[in-house]
């Protein structure tokens, strides 16, 4: 049996609330979540907001310490690493945010936001080969050389998200997270965009953890599921199967309440 | 007609005058600076014998207003031969404002508090000569000295040395207690002080015209001037802006009376370090010096050119204006032969004072003319310079007026913070405490200027004029100041 | 955007310019010599000797007007860009540390605008002597608080975003975020700030001058040109005029300034 | 409600910390401030001996860490020191000057106010016209004007020209309070103007921001006249950012109230602070630029606690 390409165990954050010292008070936004997953496959969160999404996704991307529990990413735990190896290792792991208007700085020219992570996690290239492979990941996600040396806000959503995606590519990871990577987004640009997800990760054998709130997006592109409820996962188990028959109230509840079409 | 009959008219008239118009007897005296504490015996700056001296407080002896020694509460005395021994016959009937009495216990009590060792008194020095008082009986004071000390009835004249009462010393600096013909009334700080006549005045000879006095500070020249001009103020003795000192001449209600004082602007200079420690470098900045631009400059004309540290009203005074007079070319031939043919560059510590600044100014440009450049250091005074200057004679040059009268010893003085340490000057000083005889002090005085204008340890600039500007109908204010005063005594309004 | 508002921007351009200009050229040539004295020619009024008059030493007023706007720039620049730059490093670094490192640097804020910047300055005077290091030291003393505040809340704004959120994940370092993403995008607020902040180092230069704590003599500076001027009101009042006219101006100048760079950048902050 | 009261209690806390903060570094200060307060005092005669005496009779010569217990003791019981210069209580030195600085603030800020309030107003409801532009020009030059220039030309001009006013100088309040105030009534123009300028700009801003809201549309829709719409909904609506900043140029005012008091030679706080400085009277220093201190950093917390007690969203966003 092959270890799996994530794997968390009891994660557990808690933030502390304005209180005095004798009486402390605290919002435990994630709380014991264990789950993992396997390399080349895609793992759907769903949750309501306010369900302890972001906080995961932080802790996920080791952009937050947890209170307790372990992150181990291809067997190391991001928690244990010393920082100048928790920074190698990102060339192995990146992340999508949801609003693309946000995500991309607005004062740097795209060229330079896609290559971001390459100069950041080690990778050294000479400026024609980075200039290369900025462009091939441009292409990849369906933008043009013509997109380097123009600035975020010419562009539309989906194309930003696009952006981000050849961004969170570019160092040829094996796991990218993705945070809400389509509610920013038109209905009819966020079928392109989960077709390129589905597609990348096809091509380049890339695991995606894609956290939603819109269960559709998730039966769209998840192998596995994970439903997440006041910081924890209630319920995890095969996409189709899941989606079948929820066992878990609170999945029944979330599934009742959205509108869907049928199957 | 006779005489006789002339003066009884006129005193017939002055009496109708009276009693058609009783003359005023309030008087509003300006000030440019507020005095810290009003107890001349334990605070330095002059403001405090400004509003104190002769008027709430009195000394054994006084000054008038020549600058002569005069009787105050003893009424003579005597000096031993060999000038050891000084005995006092004191008025009886003198009490303080309080009601308690001045005798010669009083007197004793004054001295050795001015020169115990808890002592504050600023200028304690001057009592350091006293080996004893004795109070014989109540009327008779008897100081032993341990060498003879010749400026001593001089000193005894001055704020510090004025009596207190032992009742009341440790109050005086908020509520004074003196013998004098004012009683303090009250202190608004930063405002005013109010005095009362003391109709329980020893001296029944010289009449009060007064009923009350105010002094009023004001710090600003144009507020000074808008005082006078609309009558707030009846005079300022020492007005502190001679550059609108033209803006009176027009006013038919006010008198301008140019006097003069024992204040000298001198530019000391650091004699111990390079290149000061050169006379020809000192002479040649001498050289250097218009004093009548600086005059001019600073001082809007108003001023007596000076040669040494000495003013034209004390006893004995030379003219030594003439001995580095300005020349340029002369100055720049010493410079070179003293080994700064192109000059040399050095930071002045001047005080935030007007005149200094003003001074500093001028004299900048004109060592600019020889070559030299000179740097102005701003320094707070007192605070800052004190330390800087005076204690840690860590300058190169400054600039300030010596406010104490005839404090030419102060050259002999080691460490003073000139560092000119000259024997043969030290000498010519030891010579003049020595001696008694005013003859004879005041051909040693003429030594001592001389020598100072030769060696020239300081630049010497002007003596600062006495710019009082009153109303007109006001007599009796002091037109020179042979030392910083208000006396009130004689002051009364003509009709 | 209406034309007032770029009106503003280039109203306050041409008078810095002119600052500016009259500045840099007091350095080659002035009408007269601002520091040799002609005792005789004191206190003449304007057009009967010189344009703008003679001072009490018989100096030039125009020349040392001219030469007292290259102190006073100069020294403004050096505070606000001193101020400027410890003030954005405390303020990015408390933006990123948060925590203890953020209440420390607010609360030194605090401390250091709870005293008036004239009585600071007027203690550090006292302690530091006059002269230029001391003006410069006192203005950018105060100017470093507004700058931490400003650049606190600033920049926590945009760490907040999701670039830089996406530059931490993609592996890059505190410093690098804070230099390559954070500062450039509160650029903007910062070159608002600095221009107005220009006008108020104007203003409290020439407020320490004519104090007294300002430059010495004899460098030109307009704040103690109104000082002397002060003395002189009742036989010379124009000497009053020109140097308070002068800061006046320089002030309006860099205050248009940062209202029209407010304007600019505003609708695309927001 | 528990939960506001420790909000607020963490705040009168970080308060007080930055109250002992600043007076610790004002007694630090004035304590390696350059010049000896016995010397000042005793003047260039005074032996070594004498200065010892005085600085044991004034305490000097204790340890750093008593004189600050001390200073910090007195300063809460209300017992400020005694002054090295005056010989007096320093309590009774401050009451005298804020007699002066106090009117003087409370008058500036009272006229510009009254001058910012109408001219912002008019100028926001008159937006782009001839008055609006009027208005901002007034608070664009007020701004820049430096008030002690100010000072120096109604001088020149009211008082040295025409003789209309008082040059300077302050009688006291016992000459009677029309000499008072006529002494005063110069050095609060110069005073405000820049006040004004300020506070102009802020109510056009607020009045405008307001105008723009729903209830304000509400109001004109269910036929309420521009005029009623203003005045019952606009400007109350408005008037908290003008005080806020109003009180937040405090400093501002205090700081000009410094420069205003040595144009016009009126014995203020400003005044007393500069005298004394220059005497080296450092109690009577500290005990001035703590008070300011104090005043400002209580200004600024009335502020914050009015807003927190005030403001219903701010309430909901910090529980």
């Amino acid at each position: 049996m092959t270890a799996p390409l994530l794997a968390v165990a009891g994660l557990t954050r808690d933030y502390p609330l304005p209180s005095p010292p004798w009486r402390r008070l605290v919002h435990r936004a994630v709380d014991g979540v264990s789950f993992e997953v396997a390399a080349g496959s895609i793992f759907g969160i769903v949750g309501e907001s306010g369900a302890g999404k972001s906080t995961l996704v932080r802790l996920l991307m080791a952009l937050d310490r947890p209170t307790a529990g372990t992150v181990r990413f291809a067997g190391e735990d991001l928690f244990g690493l010393a920082p100048h190896d928790l920074r190698a290792l990102r060339r192995d792991f990146q992340m999508v945010f949801q609003d693309p208007f946000g995500s991309l700085d607005p004062r740097q020219r795209v060229g330079r936001i896609v290559a971001e992570p390459l100069s950041v996690t080690g990778v050294r290239l000479s400026r024609a080969a980075r200039r290369d492979r900025v462009v091939e990941m441009l292409e990849d996600v369906g933008l043009g050389a013509e997109a380097l040396d123009r600035y975020p806000h010419a562009f539309s959503g989906g194309q930003r998200q696009r952006i981000a995606l050849a961004r969170a590519l570019i160092t040829r990871p094996k796991l990218v997270i993705a945070d809400e990577p389509v509610s920013a987004l038109d209905l009819s640009v966020q079928a392109q965009v989960i077709n390129l997800i589905l597609d990348l990760s096809a091509r380049h054998g890339v695991s995606f953890v894609v956290v939603s709130h819109d269960l559709e997006v998730i039966e769209c592109v998840a192998d596995r599921v994970g439903v997440m409820h006041r910081g924890r996962l209630v319920e995890e188990g095969e996409t189709a199967a899941l989606f079948a028959a929820p066992r878990h109230p609170y999945t029944r509840q979330l599934f009742a309440a959205a509108p869907r079409f049928a199957p | 007609m006779s005489n006789r009959l002339v003066i009884g008219v006129l005193a017939g008239l002055a009496l109708m005058a009276g009693q058609a118009s009783a003359a005023k007897t309030t008087l509003v005296v300006g000030m440019n600076i507020e005095p810290a504490g009003l107890d001349p015996t334990v605070a330095a700056p002059v403001a405090v014998g400004q509003v104190t001296w002769q008027n709430v407080f009195e000394g054994l002896v006084a000054l008038d207003r020549s600058g002569a020694i005069v009787p105050g509460l003893a009424e003579s005395w005597t000096i031993s031969p060999d000038g050891l021994v000084y005995t006092f016959k004191l008025r009886s009937g003198v009490a303080f404002h309080d009601g308690s009495p001045f005798d010669a216990s009083v007197a004793r009590f004054t001295l050795d508090r001015a020169r115990g060792p808890q002592s504050l008194n600023p200028q304690k020095r001057f009592f350091s000569t006293i080996a004893a008082v004795e109070a014989p009986d109540a009327t008779t004071l008897v100081v032993r000295l341990s060498q003879p000390t010749g400026n001593l009835l001089y000193w005894l004249a001055w704020p510090a040395a004025v009596m207190v009462s032992p009742t009341t010393a440790d109050g005086d600096a908020t509520h004074p207690v003196g013998t004098g013909p004012f009683r303090f009334v009250s202190w608004q700080k930063g405002d005013r002080v109010e005095l009362a006549r003391n109709g329980d005045y020893w001296n029944h000879a010289t009449p009060i015209a007064l009923e009350t006095a105010t002094f009023r500070f004001i710090a600003d020249a144009q507020a000074e001037a808008a005082a006078l001009k609309s009558g707030d103020v009846d005079a300022f003795p020492e007005f502190g802006a001679p550059e609108l000192m033209a803006s009176f001449k027009d006013d038919p209600r006010l008198v301008t009376v140019i006097g003069n004082t024992e204040l000298k602007v001198v530019a000391g200079m650091n004699n111990a370090v390079k290149p000061f420690s050169d006379a020809r470098v000192r002479r040649a900045l001498m050289l250097a010096v218009d004093r009548q631009m600086v005059i001019d400059g600073a001082w809007s004309g108003y001023g007596t050119a000076i040669g040494s540290h000495y003013t034209p009203n004390d006893p004995g005074y030379v003219d030594l204006t003439g001995v580095y007079p300005h020349d340029v070319a002369k100055a720049k031939a010493l410079l070179a032969e003293a080994g700064y043919p192109d000059g040399f560059a050095f930071t002045m510590k001047a005080p935030q004072m007007a005149y200094a600044m003003r001074s500093a100014e001028v004299l900048q440009a004109m060592f600019a003319d020889i070559g030299v450049t000179m740097t102005i250091e701003p320094t707070e005074f007192p605070a800052k310079w004190v330390q800087d200057v005076f204690k840690g004679r860590t300058y190169a040059m400054t600039i300030v007026a010596h406010a104490e009268p005839m404090d030419i010893d102060i050259y002999a003085r080691d460490p003073y913070y000139f560092n000119y340490a000259d024997p043969a000057f030290a000498a010519l000083m030891r010579e003049v405490e020595a001696t008694t005889d005013p003859t004879a002090r005041a051909t040693l005085y003429a030594a001592a200027q001389r020598k100072l204008a030769e060696d020239v340890p300081a630049l010497y600039l002007f003596a600062m004029p006495k710019l009082g500007v009153w109303d007109r109908r006001l007599t009796g204010l002091w037109q020179n100041e042979p030392i910083p005063s208000n006396v009130l005594t004689d002051v009364r309004w003509s009709d | 955007m209406s034309a007032s508002r770029h009106g503003s921007l280039i109203a306050g351009s041409v008078i810095t310019g002119a600052l500016v200009a009259v500045a840099v050229v007091s350095r080659l040539w002035t009408p007269g010599s601002p520091t040799r004295l002609a005792i005789a020619d004191k206190l003449k009024a304007p057009l009967v000797h010189g344009l703008l008059g003679t001072d009490q030493l018989g100096r030039d007023v125009l020349s040392l007007l001219m030469v007292g706007a290259w102190n006073s720039l100069s020294i403004a620049v050096v505070a606000v860009a001193l101020g400027a730059a410890l003030g954005v490093a405390l303020g990015l670094t408390a933006a990123a540390r948060g925590g203890l490192v953020e209440a420390l640097v607010m609360r030194a804020a605090d401390v250091v605008f709870a005293v008036p910047p004239i009585l600071s300055a007027m203690l550090l005077g006292a302690f530091l002597g006059t002269g230029p290091r001391t003006a410069v030291t006192a203005i950018a003393t105060f100017m470093v608080p507004v700058f931490a505040r400003l650049s606190v809340g600033a920049g926590r704004r945009v760490l907040a975003r999701d670039f830089c959120l996406a530059a931490r994940a993609a592996g890059k370092g505190q410093l690098a975020v804070t230099m390559q993403h954070v500062l450039p995008n509160i650029a903007p607020q910062i070159a608002v700030q600095v221009a107005l902040q220009l006008g108020l180092a104007f203003l409290t230069e020439a407020g320490l001058s004519f104090l007294g704590f300002g430059l010495p003599p004899p460098a030109a500076s307009w704040g103690r040109m109104l000082a002397d001027a002060e003395t002189y009101l009742g036989v010379a009042p124009w000497l009053a005029i020109a140097p308070g006219a002068a800061i006046a101006l320089a002030v309006l100048g860099f205050n248009l300034i940062g209202d029209g760079l407010v304007d600019l950048l505003d609708p695309r902050e927001r | 409600m528990g939960r506001l009261a420790f909000l607020v209690g963490r705040r009168v806390g970080s308060l007080m910390l930055t109250l002992v903060a600043v007076s610790a570094l004002i007694f630090l200060v004035m304590d390696v401030l350059p010049g000896d307060p016995a010397a000042a005092m005793l003047g260039t005669s005074a032996s070594e001996e004498t200065l010892a005496a005085l600085r044991h009779a004034m305490g000097l010569d204790l340890p750093l860490i008593v004189r600050y217990g001390r200073w910090i003791g007195g300063f809460l019981s209300g017992d400020l020191g005694t002054s090295l210069t005056y010989g007096v209580p320093v309590a009774g030195l401050i009451a005298e000057r804020l007699a002066v600085t106090l009117p003087l603030a409370v008058l500036a800020m009272t006229l510009s106010v009254a001058l910012a309030l109408p001219l912002g107003v008019v100028a926001a409801t008159r937006k782009g016209g001839l008055a609006d532009r009027l208005a901002t020009l007034f608070a664009q030059l007020s701004v820049a004007v430096p008030g002690f220039w100010v000072g120096l030309l109604l001088i020149a001009g009211l008082a040295v020209g025409l003789g209309l006013m008082p040059a300077g100088g302050f009688p006291g309040w016992n000459a009677g309070v029309c000499a008072a105030l006529k002494a005063l009534v110069l050095p609060t123009v110069a005073l405000a103007l820049p006040q004004a300028g300020v506070l102009t700009r802020v109510t056009r801003a607020a009045v405008l921001e307001v105008m723009d809201e729903d209830f304000v549309r509400t109001a004109r829709a269910k036929g309420l006249t521009r005029r009623a719409a203003l005045w019952h909904h606009v400007v109350p609506n408005a008037l908290p950012p003008v005080i806020t900043i109003a009180g937040l140029q405090f400093t501002f005012l205090i700081a000009g109230a410094v420069l205003i008091e040595n144009v016009f030679a009126l014995p203020g706080l400003g005044r007393l602070a500069f005298q004394a400085l220059s005497q080296r009277d450092i109690l009577v220093i500290g005990d001035v630029v703590l008070l300011l201190a104090a005043l400002t950093i209580a200004v600024n917390f009335l502020i914050d606690l009015g807003y927190l007690v005030l403001d219903p969203r701010l309430r909901a966003a910090t529980s």
